[in-house]
């Protein structure tokens, strides 16, 4: 902390007029930093001239934790990572696992696993966009998103029984058997949803002054989004076309057809437009999911005590957020040696310098806003 | 109607403090305050004479002045304004460029 | 009686309808700016698909007062080296300002606290730029870094602002030919139409100059919860707070009261020389009112805690005994002469409420705008729409008096002229941002200059 | 009655905010009280009929030029100690001087009308009742009888902005990424 009561102390005598470096903290606590991360902004004036993230503030230790858990009583960890896309976690980690033990899941409970989780990237999105636009000045929005997260928060919550920390899936395939009026309510919710998008665009897509905030702000092109390791939205939005669920289809991704959107120029206007075509995206896929959720065991043959055969896979999964990877050794025990989980928040938190660079105080917040991060996640 | 004399001695007043701010302070920004000050008290004989031969000549020169010291205060603030930046005082007597 | 007591005595009775007119606004102002916030938050909970405040008082309608206790009750934090005197002065200043400025304003044809001022709406705008010395000087007393910041951004935003609103008033008085407050609203009778419709262009652009002054949506930046905190009220709190907030809503009004004067003319029913609507028009006031009490009566029976029955009974009653006093003059004949002043109060404070309620609903669906774009759009847009609609409005007047033009065609030739060259100007603007569509927004930086 | 109630009012918010105006060590301070003068001479010129001055005053000078000072004070930190206050003789001579003009001066005013023949000869002043309509009258002669000094007036702002801001603009950084 020394550093930074000598950056104000330098601050202080300097006069309004004649400072050339002015730190602005954005700290921990702060409305806009979606979290507890803090952002030491170097202004002059208005306009960034560099930022410097300041994280840990939520640092759990949970890979530490996991060297001396076994592989089911770890699962639930997983969902405290993003606390926001709970499901997402808990299928990458147990296919992860499924992996290490090579045991397949049944194909019932893949498709109910798919469709679960495409419903979490939709809620994940929408919250994305309320705090989003919320930073942006847009009241609204917020709350209309939050009225369809209900929905599907609703339905979590019928199948598992929680809402946000869901540890819907097991080792090896599910617990709960899908409820009878589970086909109903996702198709009921998708039917709406179509409706509330428009709702979204209406608001904010052809606004002029949300265009203006958005328009060429945090312009991160393909070249940078590769070198920094960014994934996800931020990536498509800049022009490539990578998805795992089409490069490297897990679960029940290969049996149903939709598109990856991408953009062009990668600044926040393009992000948006991803993202929403990603939350129609998704919504086609759990429409196609439901007409045919095949019948079958929903658990595969895996025992109670788990011993995986000595060995180290890695596996990765396409979460809300970007790729969310695991890397787990195990040395033949029924606890892992070590688990390291490849978080996309984290790496994707490394542009914000990038982009905030010259821009003014207002585009950091919608900076922040874009990269869509989950400080559960960077800090793991 | 108070008579005019009362008007001249506030007048006088005014314009008085204004010149001892001038001449005793010390800070650029509250000499030019006082020369407003003074510009006020200039003002104010102008619209008593004014409102005495009922003649709006008067108050117009007073808008005048006005605009002139808006025109002198841009001015002058511009010039404390630059001269800060380079020196960083706004003190009167360090404002010795000449001397070397 | 000796002589002072006498002369006393003499003044209070020259003045005393001025006196309670004052009064009266000094007193019903924090109420009336409590009940606004209510139906502000109301709104935007209507607009976001929930309830808004329910909990205090049926429907929340004791609200405002459990806040105004709030604020009273809570501690005056004073920051550590703030600079005393001017903290605790800023807030009164912006109070103060747009108190008096709502002074020379006239609710209705005989409601209006200082009698035809020659320089009406020129001292209700000159008192009420007084208002923003209130904030700066807040924010400066403050000494936090936030709020010199807040503080800098929202006097140049306001001063700004101001020129525009300026040219856009001086565009309506050109079609009114005076300053005063009555005699603007009789030139609106006489012409048979609001000045809305003849200078539309000078309407909208006063619309877009009163939100950015009074701070409120789109540009309301100064406080921008995300970056400032909460601008240069951060380190008020408390009673002090609440001065400031209260400005805020009376500026407000007074804005809304400026524009229904000059531009949807002021107490004016809607179709005042159509003399068949007299009737109908007249009783409206009292139906609607009654219509309300009402509706209160019928949602007394659902509230679910018995004193909020009463309460709602309450106003139910409140509002037939307004409702009452508005019908009286039309039921027997000697009340007949307060009808103008009665029905050009409510119609006055109707168009008031629609001015208001127009801000509200652009400050919940608008995401707001960044410093550089509200100054740009302000200086490179407003102001010279503003300054060519002047002139527009002028060459109107003079093809209607000197080449006998209709008037309506003068006006539309004009206004056509006017947005030909606001195209041009927001075409000129647009090119200018994506042209300069490097990393760093090409845009003037006026903070840092 | 009320005329002398407000002029003594006025007039003594006037002097005495302009005293401590003159007094104030903090440059802030010194602006407020400056303010208030303003607002005071304004109550002023309401009370001589003049009241589109009274409005001038408080759109251009309170509303305008103060807000020009108080920016500057506020952009240049103002709180660096000053400690150079010791007492100085030019201090008191300044007052000196002050107070023998002042005294000359009333000294004219008050015997002007006992000196034989060329006394200060104060005209009866016009009734208040058959002034024009102050904005009216003021218009009419700006616009007629002084039009040229009003175009010169705007000529002069233009050059001072133009000059204020030349003056006030930062040298552009080359660094600007």
């Amino acid at each position: 902390m020394a550093d930074t009561v000598q950056d104000n102390a330098t601050q202080q005598n300097g006069t309004l007029l004649g400072a050339d470096e002015l730190v602005l903290n954005m700290g921990p606590q702060h409305p806009s930093t979606h979290g507890v991360l803090r952002v030491k902004l170097k202004l002059d004036g208005e306009r960034v001239r560099g930022t410097e993230c300041v994280i840990g503030y939520l640092h759990r230790g949970v890979e530490k934790i996991a060297e001396n858990r076994s592989y089911q009583q770890f699962a639930p960890y997983v969902d405290r990572m993003d606390y926001v896309a709970a499901v997402s976690n808990g299928l990458g980690y147990c296919e992860a696992v499924e992996k290490l033990l090579n045991v397949e899941a049944p194909p019932r409970a893949k498709v109910i696993r798919t469709i679960l989780t495409e419903l979490q990237r939709i809620a994940s999105h929408l919250i994305w966009l309320g705090t989003h636009a919320l930073d942006i000045g847009a009241l609204t929005p917020l709350f209309y998103c939050f009225r369809e997260r209900e929905e599907i928060l609703k339905i979590f919550e019928k199948y598992c029984g929680a809402r946000l920390t869901t540890h819907a899936f097991r080792i090896g395939g599910l617990q709960y058997e899908s409820y009878d009026s589970f086909e109903k309510d996702v198709e009921r919710f998708c039917k709406d949803f179509e409706r509330h998008i428009q709702e979204y665009v209406d608001l904010l897509t052809g606004n002029s002054i949300w265009i203006g905030r958005t328009r060429n702000v945090g312009v991160l092109n393909a070249a940078d989004c590769i070198a920094i390791g960014a994934s996800g939205p931020i990536l498509r939005a800049s022009g490539v076309k990578w998805d795992l669920r089409k490069a490297q289809p897990y679960a029940a991704y290969d049996q149903y057809k939709f598109e990856i959107p991408t953009g062009t120029n990668g600044d926040t206007y393009d992000r948006y437009m991803v993202r929403m075509e990603e939350m129609r995206q998704s919504r086609l896929i759990c429409l196609q999911a439901i007409e045919n959720i095949p019948e079958g065991p929903i658990l595969g043959k895996v025992g109670k005590v788990l011993k995986p055969p000595a060995g180290e896979i890695y596996h990765s999964i396409e979460a809300p957020k970007g790729i969310l990877g695991y890397y787990i050794v195990s040395d033949g025990g029924t606890q892992p040696y070590r688990v390291r989980i490849r978080p996309p928040s984290f790496v994707n938190l490394q542009a914000l310098d990038k982009m905030t660079r010259g821009h003014l105080v207002a585009d950091v917040v919608a900076i922040i806003g874009t990269l869509d991060i989950v400080l559960g996640e960077v800090d793991r | 109607m108070m008579s005019p004399a009362h008007y001249l001695f506030l007048s006088l007043a005014l314009f008085l403090i204004g010149c001892i701010g001038v001449v005793t302070r010390r800070n650029v920004i509250v000499i030019l305050m006082s020369i407003e000050l003074i510009l006020n008290a200039v003002n104010i004989n102008l619209v008593l004479f004014s409102r005495i031969f009922g003649d709006a000549a008067g108050q117009v020169f007073a808008l005048f002045i006005i605009a002139d010291a808006a025109a002198e205060a841009a001015i002058g603030l511009g010039i404390i304004v630059a001269f800060f930046r380079n020196r960083e005082t706004v003190l009167a007597d360090e404002m010795d460029l000449l001397k070397w | 009686m000796n002589p002072t007591a006498q002369a006393i005595l003499h003044f209070l009775l020259t003045w005393w309808v001025e006196i309670v007119c004052g009064v009266v606004i000094v007193a019903v102002l924090p109420l009336v700016a409590g009940y606004v916030v209510l139906v502000e938050r109301k709104l935007m909970a209507d607009m976001q698909a929930r309830l808004g405040p329910m909990r205090v008082g049926p429907h929340g309608l004791l609200q405002p007062i459990a806040d105004a206790v709030k604020l009273l009750i809570k501690e005056d934090i004073v920051p550590r080296d703030a600079d005393g005197l001017i903290f605790w002065f800023a807030p009164v200043i912006s109070m103060v300002a747009a108190m008096t400025s709502m002074g020379a304003l006239a609710f209705g044809p005989t409601f209006q606290v200082a009698r035809d001022i020659n320089i009406g709406i020129l001292f209700v705008v000159g008192v009420s730029s007084l208002g923003f010395l209130g904030i700066i000087l807040g924010g400066w007393a403050s000494n936090s870094h936030y709020s010199i910041i807040g503080a800098i951004r929202s006097t140049a935003q306001l001063v700004s602002y101001e020129t525009a609103g300026g040219l856009a008033i001086v565009s309506a008085l050109l079609l009114s030919g005076t300053l005063k407050i009555r005699a603007i609203v009789d030139a609106q009778y006489d012409h048979h139409v609001w000045f809305g419709f003849l200078a539309p262009v000078a309407f909208f652009t006063y619309l877009v100059a009163s939100i950015a002054e009074t701070n409120r949506a789109p540009f309301d930046l100064p406080e921008a919860e995300s970056e400032l905190v909460a601008g240069y009220m951060t380190e008020y709190s408390g009673f002090r707070w609440a001065l400031y907030f209260l400005g805020e809503y009376a500026n407000m009004i007074v804005v809304g009261s400026v524009a229904t004067t000059l531009f949807l003319g002021g107490w004016l029913r809607p179709f005042p020389s159509v003399h068949w609507l007299d009737k109908p028009l007249g009783v409206l006031p009292a139906l609607l009112i009654g219509g309300v009490g009402v509706y209160s009566i019928y949602r007394a029976g659902k509230q679910p805690v018995p004193i909020q029955t009463w309460f709602m009974w309450a106003v139910a009653l409140a509002c037939f005994a307004v409702a009452g006093i508005f019908a009286a003059p039309w039921v027997f004949a000697p009340l007949k002469f307060i009808i103008p002043g009665l029905n050009g109060a409510f119609w006055f404070l109707l168009k008031v409420g629609a001015y208001i309620y127009v801000f509200m609903w652009l400050r919940f669906t608008l995401p707001r705008y960044r410093f550089d774009q509200l100054m740009h759009l302000g200086w490179y847009i407003l102001i010279p729409l503003a300054i060519v609609n002047v002139f527009a409005v002028g060459v109107a007047l003079l093809l209607e008096s000197e080449f006998g033009w209709n008037r309506w065609l003068a006006l539309i030739v004009t206004t056509a002229f006017t947005l030909a060259i606001a195209l041009f100007l927001v075409r000129l603007h647009d090119k200018r941002t994506t042209a300069g569509s490097s990393a760093t927004a090409a845009t003037t930086d006026s903070y840092a200059g | 009655m009320l005329d002398s109630i407000l002029f003594y009012f006025f007039a003594g918010v006037a002097v005495l905010s302009a005293a401590l105006m003159v007094t104030r060590r903090n440059a802030m301070h010194c602006a407020v009280f400056l303010i208030t003068t303003l607002l005071a001479t304004a109550g002023i010129f309401l009370q001589l009929r003049a009241e589109f001055l009274f409005i001038a005053q408080i759109i251009l000078y309170v509303g305008g030029i103060m807000v020009l000072f108080i920016f500057v004070i506020m952009l240049v930190r103002l709180d660096v100690p000053i400690h150079q206050m010791r007492f100085r003789l030019q201090k008191w001579v300044a007052v000196f001087v002050a107070l023998a003009l002042g005294f000359e001066i009333t000294t004219i005013l008050l015997f002007a009308r006992k000196l034989p023949g060329q006394g200060l000869f104060i005209q009866e002043s016009f009734p208040a009742d058959k002034l024009p309509p102050n904005s009216e009258a003021l218009a009419q002669s700006l616009f007629s009888g002084y039009l040229l000094p009003f175009e010169i007036a705007s000529v002069l702002l233009l050059v001072a902005m133009v000059g204020a801001v030349v003056m006030a603009k930062k040298k552009e950084r080359t660094d600007e990424s």
